[in-house]
């Protein structure tokens, strides 16, 4: 069997199995190498960067799935009448960078700097598998460390950890004000609205006191 | 914390110049236009202000000396934790972003392989089939997460406004005198409109120039029209 | 949209869809004519003829659907085989605990929930005895209603299905089918709490005007 056929015979499982196949379940019911496996996964990779092709591989860590790309998900959802999913709350969403980022955790490291209650957040990722317990930590109580899953991988499109954008580059983003191209359009958006509104009731409310005082 | 970190980036306020009894204020007035407001806002708002609250409270009280920080030191690390927190609110605008796109994915079921041989008995962990389940639900329901969950919201059955008519018709009849907090409560009033009766009670001190005397703690107070004294 | 970008969100409906497409779905929800649709079609079959793709497309009549091509069976069969023997397949488990908690329950509305077709899962726990027709439906076209059977009982170690988890006590988030009476104890609690601070609040910020006049 060379690289071209293992090729299609491995798109051929992937897509019979649906579900996501280790590289090691691979390597033994093909009795092949790791190197070979992926050397031949490279194949489908490339061949699937082709407009032509609807589908793409899925890499998390060393399993492979195969996916539809989601650049076509407006087309196919139609047809294939697909419900439409929710995302992630604001408030998991914050939990889980912070864990992302931070993990191992606590839930109080996290509430101390959500600066509001996480456990319910928590819950749900949980939930969701999108993290796990990691162990404790060595403290008083020995809490819970929180750590992201595989499936947080899939979730936001990593194949690694590794993958993911290091803190620095958000936290300069924040010097620059705003610059952060990985910004939608839309969220921020909302996110100032809220601001704003938010800086307006204040303003007002510290802006209200001297006149208050002058009254007296 | 937002909107802390974006005053304080703008130095507009000191963290421990708040002027707690005008954000009072704003918070009253907040609960008058109630229903037209976001409740994400509104929710947020509540937050700050207490937020605000135990920070001025931590200032005002007495320093111990034998405190390992002093308080710039609580403040500066108060001004990390918001930076930090600024950071981590765009990290998820990012993640959000990537979890949108990747929702667009769509995957696929096994093909259907009949196999013939005999298989080997199944164990399933109960746990993982609800876990399973949870999951698909939460698929669907997460948006209503934010907030919290599922509560009955109770309906207002004793409004401000309609208790400050009530007492100035109370105060109207009385004349001079003025009443005693006690004479307006009924013997069966709820906890519920005792509330509400104090709160009208101190949104006409501020104003509609009313003045309440006590001459002990804990005993009943009197309510007198200001204007009316005056003149 | 041209032709190879065509022929890409084709092949990802089909694998989307998992089912027969027949050609008139396609055009329309394209918005394309037959013609521009069988032509993509056919730069994806030329596509699938390379011996590094391991699936096709089967076409009867005029509906399309992908398939594995046969000759890979041995080594998909040999990778599926190895997964069951770990248990069941993410699909089958995800379509077992559906069945579970909301027998009898038809195959439509375990699609709904998954977001895909679930045939296969289904006729996968038929085969292994999991679950059984429960009847039909009183509905147009009389659907099947599954439910789980003694083995599935078996399987996961209960005496009866009264021993389920109880999924609602954790999930917080649901509105429907949760327990009103832990709701009427929680609720007015949290109420009064929150009023108290108000007043606490009211009472600090006013508190100072009413006495200071007092003293007058």
């Amino acid at each position: 069997m060379d690289s071209d056929m293992l090729a299609g015979v491995i798109e051929g499982i992937l897509f019979g199995a649906g579900d996501k196949i280790s590289l090691s379940e691979l390597c033994q019911s093909l009795n092949k190498t790791p190197s070979e496996v992926r050397f031949a996964i490279e194949i489908l990779k490339q061949d699937y960067q082709s407009r032509a092709r609807g589908i793409r591989v899925v890499q998390v860590k060393d399993t492979y799935q195969l996916s539809t790309k989601p650049e076509n998900y407006e087309y196919i959802k139609e047809i294939t009448k697909r419900q439409e999913k929710t995302g992630l709350s604001r408030a998991a969403l914050e939990t889980l960078s912070i864990i992302a980022y931070r993990q191992p955790v606590t839930r109080i490291a996290i509430d101390e700097l959500r600066g509001v209650s996480s456990s319910s957040a928590i819950q749900r990722l949980l939930d969701r598998g999108l993290i796990c317990d990691g162990g404790r930590l060595e403290a008083p109580g020995r809490p819970i460390l929180y750590k992201t899953t595989n499936e947080f991988l899939k979730t936001v499109g990593f194949s690694s950890l590794k993958e993911m954008p290091e803190y620095e580059v958000f936290s300069q983003g924040r010097q620059e004000e705003f610059n952060l191209e990985i910004m939608t359009n839309e969220t921020p958006k909302k996110e100032t609205s809220h601001e704003e509104m938010l800086t307006e009731m204040l303003e007002k409310a510290t802006g209200s006191e001297p006149s208050a005082e002058a009254a007296q | 914390m937002d909107l802390l970190i974006h005053l304080i980036q703008k130095n507009k306020i000191d963290i421990c110049d708040i002027p707690i009894a005008a954000i009072t204020n704003e918070y009253l007035a907040q609960i008058k236009t109630w229903q037209d407001m976001d409740m994400d806002v509104a929710s947020d708002f509540i937050v700050m202000a207490a937020r605000l609250l135990e920070i001025k409270a931590r200032a005002l009280l007495p320093q111990n000396k034998d405190q390992a920080e002093d308080e710039e030191d609580i403040q500066a690390k108060l001004v990390r934790q918001l930076i930090e927190y600024k950071v981590f609110k765009e990290i998820s605008a990012y993640f959000k972003t990537r979890e949108e796109r990747e929702q667009g994915a769509i995957y696929r079921d096994p093909e259907y392989i009949p196999t013939n041989e005999t298989e080997a008995p199944l164990e399933i962990d109960p746990v993982s089939l609800e876990l399973c389940f949870k999951r698909l639900l939460f698929q669907q329901e997460e948006e209503t997460e934010d907030i919290a969950p599922p509560q009955k919201i109770i309906r207002e059955l004793f409004s401000i406004e309609e208790k400050i008519l009530e007492i100035t018709e109370a105060l109207l009849q009385a004349g001079d005198e003025g009443v005693s907090f006690s004479e307006l409560l009924h013997p069966d009033i709820t906890r519920e409109e005792v509330v509400v009766t104090l709160l009208s009670l101190l949104e006409m001190v501020k104003t509609s120039g009313l003045r309440l005397v006590q001459n002990r703690v804990f005993i009943d107070f009197q309510i007198e029209r200001e204007v009316e004294k005056n003149g």
